[in-house]
């Protein structure tokens, strides 16, 4: 028997998939989550941090902006330099970009529109997040966000390919990247990336909402890779 | 605030000469401004119901399953265990003329608030949109802003946006409907309510500060609109999602400590009619210390307080020895919670500003004797002219049924909402005939569903109902569901007028009948009158909205079709094609509706549930409604990428059209697994015939056409994409 | 020539988006700060054959803005 | 004291709802046009005790602003 890890999830006034992504959790790792309310001034002892989606401070001025002035998310960043394993879903995501551990910014989506639909996803690059794909496996999960078009300089995309840092691209069925493919004019098709350091990701694709016997089974796969990492 | 009350004054209230002289009666005196303001809201058609009251009332509203019925903030169904559903239908069709997107959204959230008022925590939400012809030039924006609005307001809440309906007609070229549904989810021993009760006990106000939005927003959707109503600017209300979901979170978790006595939304007519319904419920009185109201705007009147429309607010009775825990439960959501008064043994509402009292009102008189109409009505007289119509090619036509607006796919609108969120979405949009929902942490779902067939209720707005009704119960039987109750929205012109008043006559005839037959009683609901421009009303729109229980998740059906499945159909088919699409697509548009027999449809009704709960024998299911077998089948073939290939019974042979494209009502197909053995579950009372079989990637109808699905699904995605472009 | 045209809500109409701004700010440590008001702008290029204000004007009326809850200014600018 | 915070993009970074808005205005018949810059402004009040301005720009930077995507200018007003 290993001993019980601690799995926390930050909630913020606006959240909304706080709840999906604890019930995953429990489900596909066996562990009850922290809820740790976005105040919080000390987060004691945590093996792994979530930042679920949803509306944080209603998504104004910029999705994620202003949870980057919450007290947690300092505790957040204090932990991330640490090496604590962090990972942000859809406004999760935006939150990591706002608050500069991930590189990058997620503008609106191309078409201006919120987009909700099932997405098919390339692993591009495995790393502990996603040991239990294949890489460049094709998996499915919905997506369900309004700016989730994710843009990062040439530089500093040619950083991110040379570092393996781009976990996630949205692909066709069959794993073809290319525009028509592409829900939102994510630069490069990507979905998901790491920090250099790799204890950080950040992906729009709600994999929490993949692991029920009525949707996409394919998130279940993305949890069971993180219980292998703790 | 001494203001003359003047014939000006009181016609600019929307109030009549004779109930002017009614509220003389009742106050023994003449009322201040503050106090006709208080009554014009309250007496408004869209809060006291004055015009259809009358025959609300006949609706059947009762049943073994039925918790609460019509009368609170949104109607209660027991849904076996400890769990009930509360829901409700309401409709924000003025305001999101004016401005879609603040006039839908905050549609979404008002309705999302009569739910959660109950304690209820909302689960899903629909929505029902008519807009006007699509080459009006208003259309195209009216519909981008309206499907954002609901999009971006239950999205951000977090409540999943699961199915709809969207029809363009021109008769709705200057009166678009927006019809918002809620449904949510309830302990049964956990239920709120919104009478008042305990002298002294402390009114509680939370939510956004007052500020100047919708004054007179009720009395607005009461009235007819003039082209010059799109100058009433400032009545725009602005909804704050943000707002609503920290309400929502913070009023639930009040609720789960003993606190809270009684509680409402400030929904139309706000702070007015949350208090007077309060109070009037529990047979109390009344203080109110307006100053401690939050206000956004400085130097806001008494009268802009009481009447303001302001979104996202709540009132509630708490007990007294509870106020530091309300107080800091919503401070822990950053809300600021103000007492802004106190129950009395009074029977009398008392509005005080800074210690003077500036208004007095009789709450029940005031509640009680609001006007009650019996309008008259009349049929209209139309000569009927029976154009005949000739053969017609049957591959274009349904090629033109699935790229005309109303029966193409709705993908552009349904991919705005997020339909996933919660996480207990097992079926929504285009996946089957009503949206299935888990009952969160168990294995039961409810089935809801928003239908309503105006071009029926045109013609004959009894049966055109009825239609309604039978059609959102065949769509949960759809998906295995035993239907329960329902709420309807009924969308007419003006009352005042004899011919719509028959309209409206008839069509709660219709519901009552349909209702009786089918044991699915009425259990909430919306009027929402007047809907017309420069003379011109809208078509009669009764939208039902149906909700039913699955028992087992695991036998939810949708639209899913394996291959060499069996395809049968249930249901006599006679060949109705009045007032059918079919012959929509060639302008002819006279004619009765199909008529609805009642003993057929609930028997074979009762066939295709207990064939979908008791056996493993069906894949899949979908009703028969416009289009009838042609457009069922071709939705079919869509949804999973698969092609069928069918035989039409000989009768039918020297005239297909009638089999493929009649709309007789009570019919379903069925996909039935290849193996099973339908002999024994075959009876005397159902007609049920086998038609074909899922096979190949066309929609074959075998010696007459056949159209390959990857051509229909792009013929149905063309036409919102080439629109919206 | 470069038009601006500013646009912002009418007064009274609520701007939970500013209210939220403005909250942060004080969060962040800024307590004099007494109001925000939020809005948007843009900036129209066009050639100089010509004085394009009234085109402006309409184009700022009928589809920058929504005269429904906005109200417009336009600014030439240099 | 009021200071107006302007924002819009970094040049570059494409904004396909400043592009349609520039489509939408050709086909209303304006040819003229020729770029169309969109931004976003904030008018913050603050007392008159101090001059504010090193605050408002931390604030623009780290709040109002994101440096990946946008830039800022803050000019004071009256
Ligand atoms: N057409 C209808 N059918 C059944 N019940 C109705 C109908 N219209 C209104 N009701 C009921 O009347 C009550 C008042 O409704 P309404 O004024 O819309 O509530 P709210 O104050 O929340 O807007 C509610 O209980 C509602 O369910
Ligand atoms: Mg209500």
């Amino acid at each position: 028997m290993r001993k019980k890890k601690i799995i926390s999830i930050i909630i913020f006034p606006g959240s909304n998939c706080d709840r999906d992504l604890m019930i995953a959790v429990e489900k596909n790792l066996g562990i009850k989550p922290d809820l740790i309310w976005h105040q919080t001034r000390n987060i004691k002892k945590t093996d792994l941090i979530f930042l679920p989606g949803g509306f944080s401070y209603g998504d104004y001025l910029r999705a994620g902006i202003i949870a980057t002035k919450s007290p947690a998310i300092s505790e957040v960043i204090r932990l991330s330099k640490k090496g604590t394993p962090i990972v942000g879903i859809c406004n999760g995501f935006q939150i990591l970009t706002e608050c500069n551990l991930l590189e990058g910014a997620l503008l609106k989506n191309s078409s201006q529109l919120f987009k909700c639909e099932d997405v098919f996803l390339k692993v591009v690059s495995k790393n502990k997040f996603t040991s239990g794909y294949k890489k460049n496996e094709v998996v499915s999960y919905p997506i369900a966000h309004s700016q989730g078009n994710y843009f990062v300089d040439d530089q500093k995309l040619k950083e991110l390919e040379d570092n393996e840092q781009i976990i996630f691209k949205y692909t066709s069925k069959e794993g073809v990247i290319n525009n028509s493919f592409n829900p939102n004019g994510s630069k490069n098709n990507i979905a998901g990336i790491v920090n250099k350091k790799k204890n950080v990701l950040g992906l729009m694709p709600h994999p929490e909402r993949a692991t029920d016997n009525f949707s996409s089974k394919d998130g279940k796969i993305f949890f069971k890779s993180i219980y292998e990492m703790l | 605030m001494n203001e003359k009350i003047t014939g000006k004054i009181i016609q600019d209230h929307n109030l009549t000469k004779s109930e002017y002289n009614l509220i003389k009666k009742i106050l023994g005196r003449i009322p201040n401004i503050l106090e006709l303001g208080i009554f014009s809201v309250m007496w408004s058609e869209h809060c006291s119901y004055k015009s259809t009251k009358k025959w609300l009332k006949t609706l059947p509203t009762k049943s073994k399953k039925v918790i609460c019925g019509p009368g609170e903030n949104a109607g209660i169904i027991d849904i076996g265990g400890k769990d009930a559903i509360v829901f409700k239908m309401e409709s924000h069709n003025h305001p999101s003329f004016i401005e879609p997107y603040q006039g839908a959204a905050t549609g979404v959230g008002g309705i999302m608030r009569d739910v959660f008022t109950m304690g209820a925590r909302p689960i899903a939400n629909l929505n029902s949109l008519r807009f006007g012809d699509p080459k009006n030039r208003k259309t195209k924006n009216l519909l981008r802003g309206v499907v954002k609005g609901i999009g971006d307001y239950g999205n951000c809440v977090g409540i999943p946006t699961v199915g709809g309906e969207c029809f363009f007609h021109e008769s709705y070229n200057n009166n678009i409907l927006v019809n918002a549904m809620c449904v949510g989810l309830v302990d049964k021993k956990k239920i709120f309510y919104s009478t008042a009760k305990g002298i002294g006990n402390p009114v509680i106000y939370v939510g956004s500060k007052t500020g100047r939005d919708g004054i007179h927003g009720a009395t607005m959707a009461s009235a007819e609109f003039t082209d010059d109503s799109t100058n009433n600017r400032p009545q725009v209300q602005v909804g704050d999602p943000f707002m609503e979901k920290l309400l929502l979170e913070s009023c639930l978790e009040l609720m789960s400590h003993d606190a809270i006595i009684a509680i409402q939304d400030m929904g139309a007519a706000g702070l007015t009619s949350s208090s007077f319904e309060m109070a009037s419920k529990g047979n109390c009185g009344v203080k109110l210390f307006l100053e401690k109201v939050p206000c956004r705007e400085e130097s806001m009147t008494p009268y802009e307080m009481m009447l303001s429309e302001t979104q996202e607010r709540m009132l509630l009775i708490i007990k007294p020895n509870k106020k530091k825990l309300t107080f800091k439960v919503f401070k822990k959501w950053g809300l600021d919670a103000v007492e802004i008064g106190k129950l009395t043994n009074t029977g009398t509402m008392e509005l005080y500003m800074k210690k003077k009292l500036v208004g007095s009102l009789p709450i029940k008189p005031l509640a009680e004797s609001a006007p009650e109409y019996d309008r008259p009505s009349k049929k209209k007289n139309e000569v009927t002219t029976h154009k005949k119509i000739g053969k017609k090619n049957l591959k274009r036509t349904l090629i033109k049924i699935l790229s005309s607006p109303n029966h193409s796919s709705k993908k552009w609108i349904f991919q705005q909402y997020d339909s996933s969120v919660m996480g207990d979405t097992i079926l929504s949009s285009e996946k089957s005939d009503a949206a299935v929902i888990r009952v969160h942490g168990t294995q039961k779902a409810v089935a809801i569903t928003c239908d309503c067939n105006p071009i029926y209720c045109k013609s004959n707005p009894k049966i055109g109902a009825e239609i309604a009704v039978a059609e959102s119960w065949r769509n949960l039987i759809s998906t295995g569901a035993s239907p329960i109750a329902i709420t309807d929205n009924l969308n007419f012109g003006n009352p005042e007028k004899k011919e719509i008043m028959y309209e409206i006559k008839q069509a709660i005839k219709g519901i009552k009948n349909a209702c009786e037959k089918l044991d699915y009683p009425v259990v909430s609901g919306n009027v929402s009158l007047y809907n017309e421009t420069n003379k011109i009303s809208i078509m009669p729109t009764p939208v039902i909205g149906g909700v039913g229980l699955i028992e087992k998740l695991e036998n939810a059906k949708g639209f899913k079709m394996i291959e060499n499945a069996n395809i049968f159909l249930v249901g006599k088919t006679k060949g109705h094609l009045e007032l059918s699409l079919f012959h929509q697509m060639y302008n002819v548009t006279q004619g009765n509706p199909p008529k609805v027999d009642f003993q057929k449809e609930s028997e074979n009704g009762k066939f295709v549930k207990t064939l979908i709960s008791k056996t493993k024998g069906v894949i899949g299911c979908h009703d028969l409604s416009e289009g009838g077998i042609g457009l069922c089948l071709a939705e079919l073939c869509m949804s999973n990428n698969m092609g069928v290939k069918i035989n039409i019974p000989k009768k039918f042979q020297s005239n297909p059209e009638k089999w493929i494209f009649g709309e007789d009502q009570s019919r379903y197909i069925l996909i039935i697994e290849e193996k099973f053995d339908m002999k024994k579950f075959l009876n005397k009372v159902v007609d049920i015939n086998k038609i074909g079989i899922v096979k190949g990637t066309c929609l074959e109808f075998t010696n007459y056409f056949e159209i390959p699905v990857k051509n229909l699904i792009k013929l149905s995605n063309k036409w919102f994409n080439e629109y919206l472009k | 020539m470069i038009f601006r045209v500013f646009i912002n809500f009418k007064p009274g109409i609520l701007d939970p988006e500013a209210e939220a701004i403005m909250q942060t700010i004080k969060n962040m440590g800024n307590k004099s700060i007494e109001k925000i008001i939020k809005g948007k702008f843009f900036d129209i290029y066009v050639d100089d054959k010509k004085d394009y204000f009234k085109e402006i004007e309409r184009i700022s009326k009928n589809l920058l803005s929504n005269p429904v809850i906005e109200n417009f200014k336009i600014i030439k600018k240099n």
